[in-house]
């Protein structure tokens, strides 16, 4: 209960209320259709093995488990990939990481946990340089619960999300977009404003347009 | 015996020897000294043995000097008198240039304090 | 002064235009010595190439604060070198080549990073070609009596074999040192990249083809290619002489590639990338065939545009910035991109690609191998031209791509106007003999005949005609174009809508955000990695340099030696005058 | 005509990613794994199309794929898929061998150009590596085509196939020139063990690290042209080319599948070791070849 | 004017110099540039006349003494008076500019110095050239010393010594010729030569040989040469390598051809020269005094003369001649500039080179290094083609490879000079030059431009020259009476 504040429980009101009403909504034109079918067909994940669960990947990936036969390969950046997958707790120092990972995918884009900690932070609950919920910080998708889930569950997890992506659900980046500053104000709670120079020029501050 | 030493080839043969001689002295003397004025002895002794061998082999017996006084017209038992002119002239040049060189050595010692010629070798690689 | 330079640097042009191709005057020297004029086709190609090249450098001069004695001493050297190619006899020939040599000595010396041991290679060496030269155009006197070219030509095949082969090697050793053939080429990368930055361009582009001018000269004229074939006999295809050239060459090239991958300084890649391209021309002008020939004349006129662009864009680079070097430059592509698209289709020139220029000059090099059956040596030069890819690379990288490596990189300007004004000439040039390869197939015929070689056919300006296959410049010109265009507007439509990035440090960097104080150029370790491939490794750590040190260090100790003698002791002087007197006499004697 | 090109350009894509989807299909079926369909590099290049965005560096960055993609089409048509169709063979004959072989480096160079712009010191490193990768990959693969071309002493590909109908085809009269050419073809293809430009584990992506989206998708879909151009090379240098789709099929995915073979039992190479490899064995392979073409042939 | 002039002219003013002196110092100096000028004008009046000519005293050759002007030795009296001519002017501001204490004394010498330099060009009897080679030697000695300096007295007493040994040698060879033949007539020993016991022509031979060759600073006999250059003044060096060096030259290869030791003798000297041109040029390597470096390379040149003169090719004397005349107008240019430079930095380090800032000296100091060199366009180029051309008409493809080579060591420290010259990061002191220097040196850097752009001015004298030296028959006839 040391770091209660990071929990989101003092959040603003009117930030609150707009990430209540983000809920689902179906897209509409046959092309957007069609083109979130491919989505959901083809996906290109980046693997940040944050925890424990960094184990389960090789498995998933290979020929026991076989990932891609679903359409799901893994990729080296971030640039290229469609899904970030989290496997485990994320420490401050991995969280700026991946914010700046997940930050330079190209949208659409998605990120999957797995396990308890970056739902709630599970063991880690009362460390002091751990994130609790990611959630506040960064949008889940899809969060595969164990402690850690087998490959099956992560495939479960991908095809929960490919079913998502094929129904044209709201997925997390546009609740980044929309709520950005919700975000980054959680994001700089934790990470302090002495964070890295280059984050004025994030996409954050590109989004209309090129000014810098 | 005495016609032996009056004899031309005789003559000449001492005057060859003996200038050779000389020549050979003046020879070591190059070799050997190292004192600019030594040296310049040494030359000067060469210089002179190339006289005498050169008079030397140009005087036969009788023959008289050839002066012209006026009163003989015929040249005849004279010695030739071109080497003696040329003798007289190479003595001139020989004087000049020995005076030359001492007056160089001289001015040399007084600037440096050295005679010895294989010493003068500031001028070198 | 600029303008006054240009107009009179524009006056040879039209003197030679003037007197259209037919120009025969003879001025007598001495009652042996003529210095005659006499052109040829060869020598007016040569001419307008060095003439325009100087026109455009002196362009480039505009803005970069020239003194008088620079202009005048460019001018002197323009008239040399238009002396040299129109040179009807060896004296003009050789008082052109003199005159060239120590013109452009003193204007290398006005560099400002210009160091006397790079003088004295460049001045040694160009002495050398000019002794070698003398020595074998002396020898020729001997059996022609007259230092005429034709002359030489005719009374050539009445000399004993040996002295035919004497003056071949001879003329071939000193312009091999002018064009910087590997193992004579230690002063070439000294002095191109210390020359003054726009002098560098004159030296790479024109007056290393005067070496290749002289060879010319030698072979397809003193000599004659007929000739060689008698002399040398025939293997394969070609003859046994082309072969060791070809051999001579293609070596030339790939070790001068390599090396130019690894060096750091701008200038010294364009020198050793001089020394390679001059390697391939070197590889097919023996070969003695049509498209030997052509080949070589091609490549010789691509080589001296390429050059020329490239240099000047590097000097206006480096006077811009002030910097030479790959791992002090960088990322200026934004900064200046006219500077950048120019040296861009410089390099696709240079590297051979298609659609420009430096296809086709290849092309033709590469047909002259094949019409002589020489696979190996067309291997060798393919080879050469793929790793050749890495310093074009580098080049285009190291200064415009990339990041900036200093903070006033990211404020440069664009270079002055004055700069880009030959710079876009030439690649316009570069682009019409891509599109129109077959044109030059008109200038090179009336070569051939002057060779006594069979003329290339010629069916139109786009088509580059060869034994062995042709290929269309036009039409892949403009069909890369259409298709350019065509994929473009695809992707223009495409509604993925691309962000302009801006921020240079926003790239995928694992998560990591990299400061201005991050090594992002890979300008210099570029290269490097080619030390742990063992081929080339080989190539690289080896050098001429210790061999030619060698020798300064032994001259020098001999000098040391020798100078003993003169120990200044006047006793031993005297001495020894006797006893060589008398040694002398004992061996008169008996 | 227009319209002809533009139905080859088609052909090649379909046929290419197919190829493709096939490629990663058989070696995860090779490797005991179900695997993705044949369609998925399709899927995945519709999808990297329909991304939302695509980020650019300026317009260097924009046209370097551009350059690529026409690098691969030009290629395309400048190599006869269909060896007795005239207008094909006319369209060829505008173009030969040599010209293929520096068409062929245009596609990287565009590549490259835009990696350097990219500014990412990973990108330009795979860069690097491609090109020494090159200097030993070609070497083998100029051997062939050199000899292949004084066997037949024409640059021109039409008449290289022609020539196969009356001497019986490349592969069986020069063998050791097929052979070099095929371990060069490994490396043309990106497989292993040449595969070191794009090592994720030490250069993330290698030179595609920066592109992402709509670039990407390019150039995926020109890899696939090209792939299938230079599948049609081969077999119209060494195999008598193909006179009908279902030749063309058989003959290109006979070739496919032998460097599918190849490149799915071996390790990667370091760069200096492939280079050191390609300049070894392929090389003298083909010297071999080379030498027996001109002094015995 | 009778030839006698050519001698006693300089020799009156020589004598006459404390006279002037009394006058006031322009007195003296004009009247050394007046006396200069007036050879040398007569000289160029020679040019028109029909030669050889003849200016006998009291009695007529063979027994008598005569002065014999033919085209050869007319080719060695126009470089002699022009460059007496030359450096007169020179010492107008030479002695204004320096310390000019020792100035009558340089007058006299430099006077006598003509008048040996050139009786002995003229003279066509053994003995008055011996007699003429001792005046030059005695002016060139006290020349050397006549700042009475350490350096120069000692270059001074070397010289001496060495010419001591030079003359006995000389006078035993007239004395044995007058012993076997009886005469000191050019002519009538040149006739009778052979006849003379081959023992004791070899004898002869030999010490003409070493004798002149010892003065004309041929190889084993020359390790003196470098220390006089090295202590003398840089104008006198002019001197030396202009007109002295020369002056034995001539008589050395006057005698070679006209008592046929030629062909015997053509090997050995020709080697000898190679080897003085070798060892002299890369000797000159290491140099770190301006003056002995230009020492070395006087003597070099002097190789390639020999090697050149003693070909026995009319082509390749010619080119020798012409190569003498270029390299004398080089070398009296190259010395004037360094002695304008040594009286302002006050040292004979090679970096004085460097040092200066005069646009005028550096042109004409680099038209200078070029000639020397042989580089077109300026005329050491014409005479060393010209050179090269003779032994390749001779096929002597050895000796156009040696001097080839050699040459390029030559240039290496040639180079070195002009590079520092150009080296912009050295202070630069301005240099006045003078007035009269800008008309002397560009007179002489012109000479060098013309000769090389315009050679058939010299190649005519040089082409006379050389049938002179090889078909002496009609100095013969002149040296003998005959044509009296």
């Amino acid at each position: 209960m040391m770091e209660s504040g990071f929990h989101g429980c003092d959040l603003d009101d009117s930030l609150k209320c707009k990430l209540e009403e983000s809920g689902t909504q179906n897209t509409h034109s046959v092309m957007e259709k069609a083109a979130a079918w491919f989505r959901s067909r083809s996906i290109f994940v980046v693997a940040y093995g944050t925890g424990c669960g960094a184990i389960e990947m090789p498995p998933t990936f290979t020929s026991r488990y076989d990932a891609e036969r679903m359409g799901v390969v893994g990729v080296a950046t971030p640039r290229q990939a469609d899904l970030i997958i989290l496997s485990g707790y994320l420490a401050y120092k991995t969280l700026r990481r991946v914010i700046r990972t997940y930050e330079q995918m190209q949208k659409p884009k998605y990120i999957i946990t797995l396990g308890s900690c970056p739902i709630n932070g599970g063991m880690y609950w009362d460390s002091y340089n751990t994130i609790k919920k990611l959630d506040d910080y960064l949008p889940v998708d899809v969060s595969v619960v164990g402690c850690m889930p087998r490959p099956e569950a992560v495939i479960d997890g991908f095809s929960l999300l490919q079913k998502r992506i094929k129904n044209g659900e709201k997925a997390g980046w546009e609740k980044y977009d929309e709520n950005l500053d919700f975000y980054k104000k959680n994001q700089k709670r934790v990470l302090g404003n002495h964070v890295d120079p280059s984050y004025e020029t994030d996409w954050y501050n590109l989004e209309n347009g090129s000014e810098v | 015996m005495l016609d032996f030493f009056n004899s031309n080839e005789t003559i000449h043969f001492i005057i060859t020897v003996g200038s050779m001689l000389l020549f050979t002295i003046g020879l070591y003397g190059i070799f050997t000294q190292k004192n600019l004025v030594k040296v310049l002895i040494s030359f000067d002794i060469m210089e002179s043995a190339l006289f005498l061998f050169f008079i030397g082999l140009h005087y036969n017996f009788g023959l008289v000097a050839p002066i012209v006084d006026g009163s003989d017209k015929t040249f005849t038992n004279m010695v030739d008198p071109v080497p003696q002119a040329m003798i007289l002239t190479t003595i001139v040049i020989g004087l000049a240039v020995l005076a030359l060189g001492l007056s160089f050595g001289i001015e040399y010692f007084r600037l440096t304090g050295i005679n010895d010629i294989s010493k003068m070798n500031e001028l070198r690689d | 002064m600029n303008s006054i330079f240009l107009l009179l640097n524009l006056l040879p042009i039209l003197f030679l235009y003037q007197f259209g191709g037919d120009l025969h005057v003879s001025l007598s020297l001495t009652k042996e010595f003529t210095l005659s004029l006499s052109q040829t086709p060869l020598g007016t190609f040569f001419a307008y190439l060095s003439l325009i090249s100087f026109l455009l450098v002196t362009i480039a001069q505009k803005s970069k604060k020239t003194s008088f004695s620079y202009y005048a001493l460019q001018f002197l050297l323009s008239i040399a070198m238009l002396a040299i190619v129109l040179a009807g006899d060896f004296i003009t020939f050789f008082i052109g080549w003199e005159i060239m040599t120590w013109s452009s000595y003193f204007l290398i010396s006005k560099s400002s990073d210009i160091d006397t041991k790079s003088l004295q290679k460049y001045i040694l060496f160009s002495l050398a070609s000019a002794f070698s030269l003398i020595a074998g155009m002396v020898i020729a006197y001997s059996f022609a009596n007259s230092f005429d070219f034709n002359v030489i030509q005719n009374s050539f095949h009445t000399m004993p074999f040996n002295i035919k082969v004497a003056l071949i090697v001879l003329f071939s050793l000193s312009f091999f040192t002018k064009a910087g053939v590997i193992g004579l080429h230690y002063w070439v990368v000294d002095t191109y990249s210390k020359a003054p930055d726009l002098f560098s361009s004159i030296l790479s582009a024109v007056m290393s083809k005067m070496g290749i001018y002289g060879l010319f000269l030698v072979y397809g004229h003193l000599v004659g290619y007929a000739e060689l074939k008698d002399m040398f006999g025939v293997i394969l295809n070609g003859t046994d002489f082309g072969y060791v050239l070809g051999w001579i060459g293609v070596i030339t090239s790939i070790i001068a590639t390599f090396k130019a991958i690894t060096q750091d300084e701008v200038k010294r890649l364009l020198a050793y990338s001089s020394i390679a391209q001059l390697g391939y021309i070197i590889a097919v002008i023996g070969m003695g065939t049509s498209f030997g020939v052509a080949g070589a004349m091609y490549h010789t006129l691509i080589h001296t545009i390429i050059k020329l662009l490239l240099f000047i864009n590097v000097a206006a680079i480096v006077a811009q910035t002030g910097k030479n070097k790959f791992s002090e430059l960088g990322g200026l592509i934004y900064r200046t991109p006219v500077s950048f698209v120019m040296l861009l289709i410089g390099i696709i020139a240079l590297a051979g690609m298609p659609p420009l220029g430096g296809f086709a000059s290849k092309f033709m090099l590469y047909n002259a191998a094949i019409d002589s059956k020489f696979a190996l040596i067309l291997v060798g030069m393919l080879f050469s031209g793929a790793a050749s890819f890495l310093y074009c690379y580098k080049l285009v990288y190291g200064i415009y791509l990339g990041h900036p490596t200093s903070k006033d990189l990211e404020t440069q300007k664009e270079v002055p106007i004055s700069y880009l004004i030959p710079q876009v000439i030439l690649a316009l040039l570069l682009v019409a003999t891509g599109a129109f390869p077959g044109a030059f197939i008109k200038v090179i015929n009336p070569i051939l005949i002057e060779f006594s070689l069979n003329t290339i056919p010629y069916t139109s300006m786009g088509v580059m005609q060869s034994a062995v296959g042709n290929f269309n410049g036009l039409f892949i010109i403009s069909a890369f174009v259409v298709i350019f265009v065509f994929i473009l507007l695809l992707i223009w439509r495409i509604k993925s809508k691309a962000k302009n990035n801006l921020n240079r440090f926003d790239i995928s960097y694992c998560g990591e955000v990299p400061s201005k104080n991050t090594q992002l150029h890979y300008g210099y370790g570029f290269g490097t990695d080619l030390y742990r491939i063992k081929f080339v490794n080989a190539i690289l750590k080896r050098s001429s340099s210790p061999f030619y040190e060698a020798l300064a260090t032994q001259t020098k100790k001999t000098a040391g030696l020798l100078s003993r003698m003169y120990y200044g002791n006047i006793h031993n002087t005297m001495i020894i005058i006797l006893l060589f007197f008398s040694a002398l006499y004992f061996i008169g004697v008996n | 005509m227009i319209f002809q090109i533009i139905l080859l350009i088609m052909l090649a894509y379909v046929v290419g990613f197919i190829y493709m989807g096939l490629y990663r299909n058989i070696t995860a079926r090779i490797q005991g794994r179900y695997g993705p369909t044949v369609y998925q590099t399709f899927y995945d290049s519709i999808k990297l199309f329909s991304k939302k965005n695509s980020v650019s560096y300026g317009w260097m960055f924009y046209l370097g794929p551009v350059i690529m993609a026409t690098g691969a089409v030009l290629t395309l048509i400048l190599v006869p898929v269909f060896s007795d169709s005239d207008f094909l063979r006319s369209v060829t004959t505008q173009g030969n061998l040599f010209l293929l072989l520096y068409l062929m480096v245009l596609g990287p160079l565009g590549n490259a150009l835009a990696v350097g712009t990219g500014g990412n010191p990973f990108g330009v490193m795979g860069v690097v590596r491609g090109l020494t990768r090159l200097i030993g990959l070609e070497l083998p693969f100029y051997i062939a085509v050199v000899g292949l071309i004084i066997a037949s002493n024409s640059s021109d590909i039409v008449h290289i196939i022609d020539l196969q109908k009356t001497t019986g085809l490349n592969i069986l009269v020069h063998p050791f020139l097929f052979i070099a050419a095929m371990i060069s073809m490994v490396g043309f293809f990106g497989a292993s063990p040449f595969d070191i430009p794009g090592a994720p584990q030490e250069v993330y992506s290698g030179p595609r690290t920066e592109f992402s989206g709509k670039f990407l998708a390019l150039l995926m879909s020109q890899g696939s042209i090209f792939a299938f151009a230079k599948l049609v090379l081969i077999i119209d240098l060494f195999l008598g080319g193909a006179d009908s789709l279902w030749m063309l099929v058989i003959k290109t995915f006979a070739i496919f599948i032998t460097i599918i073979f190849i490149g799915i039992v071996y390790g990667r190479y370091k760069v200096e070791q492939a280079v050191d490899f390609l300049m070894k064995i392929p090389t003298l392979i083909g010297v071999i070849g080379l030498v027996r073409i001109i002094w015995f042939g | 004017m009778s030839l006698g002039y050519y001698f006693l002219l300089p020799v009156i003013f020589s004598f006459l110099t404390p006279y002037f002196r009394k006058l006031g110092t322009s007195a003296l100096r004009g009247s050394s540039v007046f006396l200069t000028f007036i050879l040398f004008v007569q000289t160029l009046e020679y040019t028109g006349v029909s030669l050889p000519q003849i200016s006998q005293f009291s009695v007529a050759p063979p027994i008598g003494i005569a002065f014999v002007l033919d085209n050869f030795s007319l080719l060695f009296l126009l470089i002699f008076t022009f460059s007496g001519f030359m450096v007169s002017l020179y010492m107008l501001w030479y002695f204004k500019a320096n310390d000019n204490t020792n100035e009558t004394r340089f007058y006299v010498f430099f006077n006598m110095l003509l008048a040996g330099s050139i009786g002995m060009i003229l003279s066509c009897d053994i003995f008055n050239v011996y007699i003429f080679f001792e005046i030059t030697g005695i002016s060139s000695y006290a020349l050397a010393a006549y700042n009475k300096d350490k350096l120069g007295l000692e270059a001074g007493i070397k010289y001496l010594i060495i010419g001591s040994i030079a003359s006995i040698f000389i006078v035993f060879a007239i004395m044995l010729i007058y012993l076997q033949i009886g005469t000191v007539n050019i002519g009538l020993i040149a006739q009778r030569y052979s006849e003379i016991d081959p023992k004791i022509a070899v004898l002869i031979a030999l010490m003409l040989f070493i004798g002149f060759g010892t003065k004309a600073e041929l190889f084993p006999m020359n390790f003196w040469a470098p220390d006089i250059y090295q202590g003398s003044s840089s104008h006198v060096n002019g001197l030396f390598s202009a007109i002295v060096a020369k002056s034995y030259l001539f008589v050395f290869f006057h005698l070679f051809y006209l008592f046929g030791l030629n062909t015997k003798y053509t090997l050995l000297i020709m080697s000898l020269g190679a080897i003085t041109f070798l060892v002299s040029e890369f000797t000159a390597l290491n140099q770190k005094d301006i003056k002995r470096l230009f020492a070395y390379s006087t003597l070099g040149q002097l190789g390639i003369l020999f090697m050149a003169l003693a070909s026995n090719s009319s082509d390749t004397i010619s080119g020798a001649l012409f190569h003498l005349a270029s390299h004398s107008i080089s070398k009296l240019l190259i010395f004037l500039v360094l002695g304008i430079l040594i009286s302002k930095f006050k040292s004979t380090k090679i970096t004085i080179v460097g040092d200066f800032k005069s646009l005028f000296l550096s042109i004409v100091l680099i038209i200078g290094f070029l000639s020397i060199l042989g580089i077109p366009p300026f005329s050491g180029f014409i005479g060393k083609i010209l050179i090269l051309k003779g032994f390749a008409l001779s096929h002597n493809y050895i000796a156009i490879a040696f001097i080839l080579l050699v040459s390029i060591v030559e240039a290496v420290y040639f180079f070195r000079l002009i590079a520092l010259m150009l080296d912009k990061k050295r202070t630069k002191t301005s240099v006045p030059v003078g007035f009269v220097n800008y008309i002397v040196l560009s007179v002489l850097a012109i000479l060098i431009v013309l000769f090389g752009v315009y050679p058939s001015l010299l190649t005519h004298y040089t082409d006379l020259a050389t049938n002179a030296l090889l078909q002496p028959h009609s100095y013969l006839q002149f040296a003998l009476g005959v044509g009296l």
